[in-house]
């Protein structure tokens, strides 16, 4: 007889298995789901959805007023930019938008704990952490306007370019803190100068081979890299229970290191473990793993409609744990912030926004050239005489009307509106 | 034959009558390739309950381009399957399933996508027919929604049916239009062997009439799309329409076209192609896909082989830069079009 | 502060971090990775190294002679064979063989602990789970001899090829074992008709993206699956301590599903527990993992030179765990079986490698349309013009000496020997 | 330049100056491609110390082949470091690695082997200099032992170059000679680009010597091996030897062929192989790999684009059939051989 624990399901209803399955998982399904993955070990949490401030024995953190109003305005901030974001890609100034609603606190937690000689690797939901990390959110739009790959210098803020590819970043950020390590910057008592890195993915990334196999080379190299998992409970329409049967944190044990759940939507608890977690790394502890327990509140992309995989009254649900409220109730309630300070917030916000739908609508298209640029650190002929012919090409049409660049030709009007519908799936 | 068999032949042959009746019906109105390609997904799997649907997002969604849309409603979780985000993990367990005798379709979600699978498609699906001399078949189809055009982002436009192209085992084709795209996927799942389905993404909504009067035997060999007598120009794919127009342009020129659609790119089948040559002397070949060591590579090297005395110019390729897929603002200048296609056209017969 | 646990050889000698670590591993470095694995919760053990039977709470087995004296029977004959392979690669028989010594007890009790109606996926060595399914040892022998990629009929025994690419048969046995569940034929309380499938990889492999996968599918799909890991400390070269920090079966609770660790040189244990694992599969309670905790006696594949990463004496103190002898002491001891059994089983095993080695010699190379053969399920153009220019071609050369296949010409002659010592790395 | 920018300036120069002499000392006798290899990874180990090797067995073991040889013993663990078995890890962490500032020399243990990196190689190794405009470098090797005629089973065989000559991004590259070994790996470890690098396994033992005036601008070009005038035969890497002897033998037959040996495979560099052709008019091209979209069908469709008046036949190829790699008994059957030049070199003459 088997131990119940490993089984999946033990109260599942068989007829969800049989072929009559309804497309649309039902409110029971998707509650177990919730319950199946919250249950398990305990978040971690410091600051409840109520607004009530806690400690932790394993993770101090010292909350000053200033600390908590820091955050607040970061995840404002992050919030009111990503919203923007989803409105410039309704108006047709985007082609796709990637919107973090939900995850402010998980990622504004994170980005806050790393240092200066901290290295990111972000999948590609990351507005939170890019912020945190000093890149100006305008530098973001480019890949999402379509005029280029990257658009950002990933060196200078230790910030790397976006992953689309699932999970290959959690290689390359195993290779770069093997690197750090190879380097001598880990375990000398100095946490000024020693480093760590922390790379970002989600739930259904951990189902990736590279995801596995940078756990399995990080513990391996003792690599300073703390493995930062957003589990916000969906892989576009797939629940995470489709990915794993139990708590994604305990991926870690089966490695030999330690992997934490922390109440990912609890700014304060995410700062504290991430904190631990990189200094755990940096005095040659790690890697280590956290599950950031959180919730996507919005669409995959703009492209998607969530309409069809879940159900409202869930998401409804989720706002009760909002990441930005429970801040707010409890710099109100504590008095450490007034009116003015939301005001400012709220007018720093605003400018933000503004600043970064004007950069979006102005964001212009690349010269021709670019598509030959950087593939390889130097010209080589065989490219270069592609760029020739292809600019003498599009020379010929410059006294007429230019070149039909389009591809479909005439017919393609009747389509814009479809492949406008997917520009963007991600 | 056993009474029990015979009756679950009855059933078979009644199911396909029934298939059979609704293609009839709609064959009429015209139906986008999305459309197409769902309907033979469903037609299979109503005619042959080993054929399965397997994929991220597949099942409750319908797939990202909504290519399963319904099934996992029709046909249940077991036979519509959404799996958990690996597609080394879609495919190798596809194997597993079709040595089972189950017939898996696959969905990579994009091209961009397809290469954590490689491995298992290159090592275990086209060779182990081979390693098994036959003792296993691999009757799989992978489908990959392929190709730019969409302004998307990177890794979600690319074309790399050539990589796949050169391994031995594999079959790969690629439909231009929605009757097409439901015949060559009908065809694909009944095949023994491993196909690769490259779907052309920016023509989903592209609309045709079902063609029923098909036969299967040359339902995935290369056609005359049209008949010309001054140059040959062969495509496949998201392409074709771009080459189509292209010769409608041309004949206002007074130049006539022959425009071939390969439909299956390996293993190739230029007898149509070859006899086009012959009759022209010209030949340009139009892919999205990167020219170098490509499939636009082994046309003309093949044709050129074959043809060398007729040919009055050397084979033409209007293809995809050898550079990564640009940003999506520039794509349409990287992109095989009208013009370029006049222009090449134009080349070749300058001569 | 992290607790110990996780931290990687705590009391690590830091000097072998340096770049003056030497080429050879130490014999402390060499003990220390031993101990590592073998410590940790205890195996499952129910025939001691000194031939000691004992029982087990969870895995019971009814030990009869019979049992006990096939068992042996197995081992003896399974060795004897390989030993054959060994023999037959040195005398220039085979191109390469890959020995199985000191793994025959993993093996055999895996392989006596399967029904009729299971399926097992080997990777390469598993020539005594081929033993087990009744696949005759000369069909193994085309592989090596290179004259066959296969060489069995995979259907018939439940016995799929050989895989050669590390980790690739997890993926396809826990796609085999998900349709074993599609079928309908888990979890009827059917132990006849009732099915399960068994994977083999070694503990190098448990690195590789695909074993994690299937563990992951498996986990989601509940497939019937158990993942059988044979670690035999080595990877070619690479100690197992370069791959996990932990015991290996500690994987499987990472996915929620029970992960067991035997000691892979009792043939009992080793049944009980695949028996047990198979069982819960086939009643739907997989996917399980077994850990079989072994060693590689003899080299990695008779290219390979094992004195050049590992100490001879580590290897001798293995002896001592030999999982045939533990078995001929209790027979003996008990007074289950007497000398002329002893004796029977070793003619049968000269027998056998006498009609291996018969076959081996006779082996013959296929004709040149092989080449051609089941590459698609039906001929196509392309690939018959090419056999027919190819038969044209070799037809040309048919009236004289033929032609000269050689694609080094004269000269590789020089370097044939090199060649043959490469021949068979797997 | 501060003093210790100056001084290790410095301390550099005396190592390069070191590993001169070390070469000089050794030029005079033949060594192996295997010996010339390691002899690269050492001095590049020497001259830079972000250079790494990694990989399956390098360490300790020094490599199923031996090519890392001695390099964990003088460099230590942190240099020559022995990975996990998982071929994505190794290219993915080299990805990391080289993001930090290191220079890994990545080994793929055989060439069957790749493919589960396959995916890090095609979307961050090939990418990451066009996604990041130049922000990031590559300077990563990923050396492949490739090719048959070793006696091998399945997957230790094969010639997969074609595959990663179709992605843009990377260099492919395959020495033929020990001197080009060493020489071309220096190389190719000291190009801010990624480089593929595909090492005859089946010529690891064969001998010449290191040629020590090497101009690092052109080691990677195409160069001509011996010159001819009826028709010129290009190759690369393992089936140059054959193709160098065929010219031996065809020139006793009174047949004068110009042999060319392409060293960089990706992005091509056909300025002699033209030059030739336009001498010739004849063009044979060998590789062992699979024939359907390669390198061999790359290099024919450019050179009669490029030469097409040249041309009196069109190019024809000796590759590998589109086949799996077959059992090893039938392995020389397979490969390009001797006679199968000469019987291809006569067809074209005969055209
Ligand atoms: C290898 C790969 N396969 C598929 C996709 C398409 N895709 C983009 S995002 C996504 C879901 C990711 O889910 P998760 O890891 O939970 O991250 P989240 O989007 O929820 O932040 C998928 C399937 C991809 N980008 N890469
Ligand atoms: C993907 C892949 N990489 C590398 C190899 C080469 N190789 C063959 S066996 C082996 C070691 C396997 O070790 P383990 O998994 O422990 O199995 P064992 O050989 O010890 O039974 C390696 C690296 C391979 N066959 N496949
Ligand atoms: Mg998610
Ligand atoms: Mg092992």
């Amino acid at each position: 007889m088997a131990p119940d624990r490993w089984i999946k399901n033990p109260d599942a209803d068989p007829s969800l298995d049989g072929p009559g399955t309804s497309g649309v998982p039902s409110a029971e399904h998707m509650v177990r789901g919730l319950r199946q993955t919250a249950q398990g070990e305990g978040l971690v949490e410091l600051l409840s959805p109520e607004g009530e401030l806690s400690s932790h024995p394993d993770y101090p953190l010292d909350v000053t007023p200033d600390l908590l109003k820091g955050l607040y305005r970061d995840m404002v901030l992050v919030r009111r930019f990503d919203r923007e974001g989803n409105a410039l890609q309704r108006q047709g100034q985007l082609g796709i938008w990637v919107p973090l609603l939900g995850q402010e606190a998980a990622q504004v937690g994170a980005g806050r704990a790393m240092k200066p000689q901290d290295m990111a690797f972000p999948s590609y939901r990351e507005h939170g952490i890019a912020w945190c990390r000093g890149i100006d959110p305008t530098e973001l739009l480019g890949i999402f306007r379509g005029t280029d790959h990257g658009g950002w210098d990933p060196k200078k803020n230790r910030f790397h370019n976006y992953t689309i590819v699932i999970g290959n970043q959690a290689l390359n950020a195993t290779g770069y803190a093997m690197g750090q390590r190879f380097d001598g910057l880990v375990g000398n008592n100095d946490p000024d100068r020693d480093e760590a890195t922390i790379v970002f993915f989600g739930d259904g990334a951990t189902s990736q081979g590279d995801v596995h196999e940078g756990m399995v080379y990080a513990a391996s190299f003792d690599a300073p890299v703390v493995f930062y998992c957003q589990n916000n409970q969906w892989a576009i329409s797939e629940p995470v229970e489709t990915q794993s049967r139990v708590p994604l944190h305990q991926r870690a044990a089966g490695y030999g290191f330690k992997g934490i759940r922390v109440d990912g939507n609890d700014v304060l608890a995410c700062l504290a473990v991430t904190r631990w977690a990189l200094d755990e790394c940096r005095s040659g502890n790690g890697p280590v793993m956290i599950e950031a327990f959180t919730y996507r509140m919005d669409a995959h992309t703009t492209s998607d409609d969530p309409t069809r995989y879940r159900l409202a009254d869930v998401t409804e649900a989720w706002k009760m744990f909002d990441p930005i409220e429970r801040v707010r109730v409890h710099l109100t309630r504590s008095g450490w912030a007034d009116d003015d300070f939301f005001a400012s917030v709220q007018a720093d916000a605003d400018e933000l926004a503004a600043r970064f739908r004007a950069h979006a609508v102005g964001l212009e298209t690349p010269p021709p050239t670019r598509i030959f640029d950087h593939v390889y650190s130097s010209p080589n002929p065989q490219l270069e005489r592609q760029e020739r012919e292809f600019l003498d090409y599009l020379e010929d049409f410059s006294d007429g009307d230019g070149p039909d660049a389009s591809s479909g030709g005439a017919s393609l009007a009747g389509t814009a509106a479809g492949a406008n519908a997917v520009g963007g799936v991600l | 034959m056993t009474t029990s068999e015979k009756a679950s032949e009855q059933t078979a042959d009644q199911i396909r009558a029934d298939v059979a009746a609704e293609i009839a019906a709609i064959a009429a109105k015209p139906i986008t390739i999305a459309k197409a390609l769902n309907m033979a997904l469903r037609a299979a799997m109503e005619i042959d309950d080993k054929v399965l649907v397997m994929g991220e997002d597949v099942g409750t969604l319908g797939g990202v381009f909504r290519i399963t849309d319904g099934l996992k409603k029709d046909f249940g979780e077991h036979r519509v399957i959404d799996t958990p985000l690996a597609e080394a993990g879609i495919v190798g367990t596809g194997v597993g399933l079709a040595l089972r005798g189950y017939k898996p379709v696959c969905e990579m979600q994009f091209d961009g996508f397809t290469f954590p699978a490689f491995d298992q498609i290159i090592s275990q699906v086209a060779k182990m027919q081979y390693r098994s001399q036959g003792a296993w078949q691999m009757p799989m189809v992978i489908r990959i929604p392929f190709g730019g055009g969409i302004g998307a982002v990177e890794h979600h436009s690319e074309s790399p049916e050539s990589l796949f192209c050169h391994i031995a085992g594999l079959r790969v084709m690629s439909p231009s239009t929605p009757a097409d795209a439901y015949w060559m996927l009908r065809h694909a799942i009944e095949l023994p062997d491993p196909v690769i389905f490259f779907e052309p993404k920016r023509r989903y909504w592209e609309k045709g009439v079902l063609d029923t009067s098909v036969d299967p035997g040359t339902i995935a060999s290369s056609i005359v799309r049209r008949e010309g007598t001054d140059c040959t120009v062969v495509s496949y794919g998201p392409s074709m329409p771009t080459v189509m127009k292209a010769a409608t342009a041309a004949e206002t020129e007074g130049r006539s076209l022959e425009v071939i659609d390969l439909r299956t790119l390996s293993p190739l089948d230029l007898g149509p192609v070859l006899a086009s040559v012959r009759k022209t002397g010209h030949l340009v070949v139009v892919s999205e896909a990167p020219r170098e060591s490509s499939i636009t590579s082994e046309v003309a090297a093949r044709i050129t082989e074959e043809a060398f005395y007729s040919l009055a110019a050397p084979v033409l390729r209007v293809a995809g830069f050898d550079t990564p897929y640009p940003p999506s603002k520039l794509e349409e200048l990287y992109l095989p079009s009208l013009d370029k296609i006049l222009d090449t056209v134009d080349r070749s017969l300058a001569y």
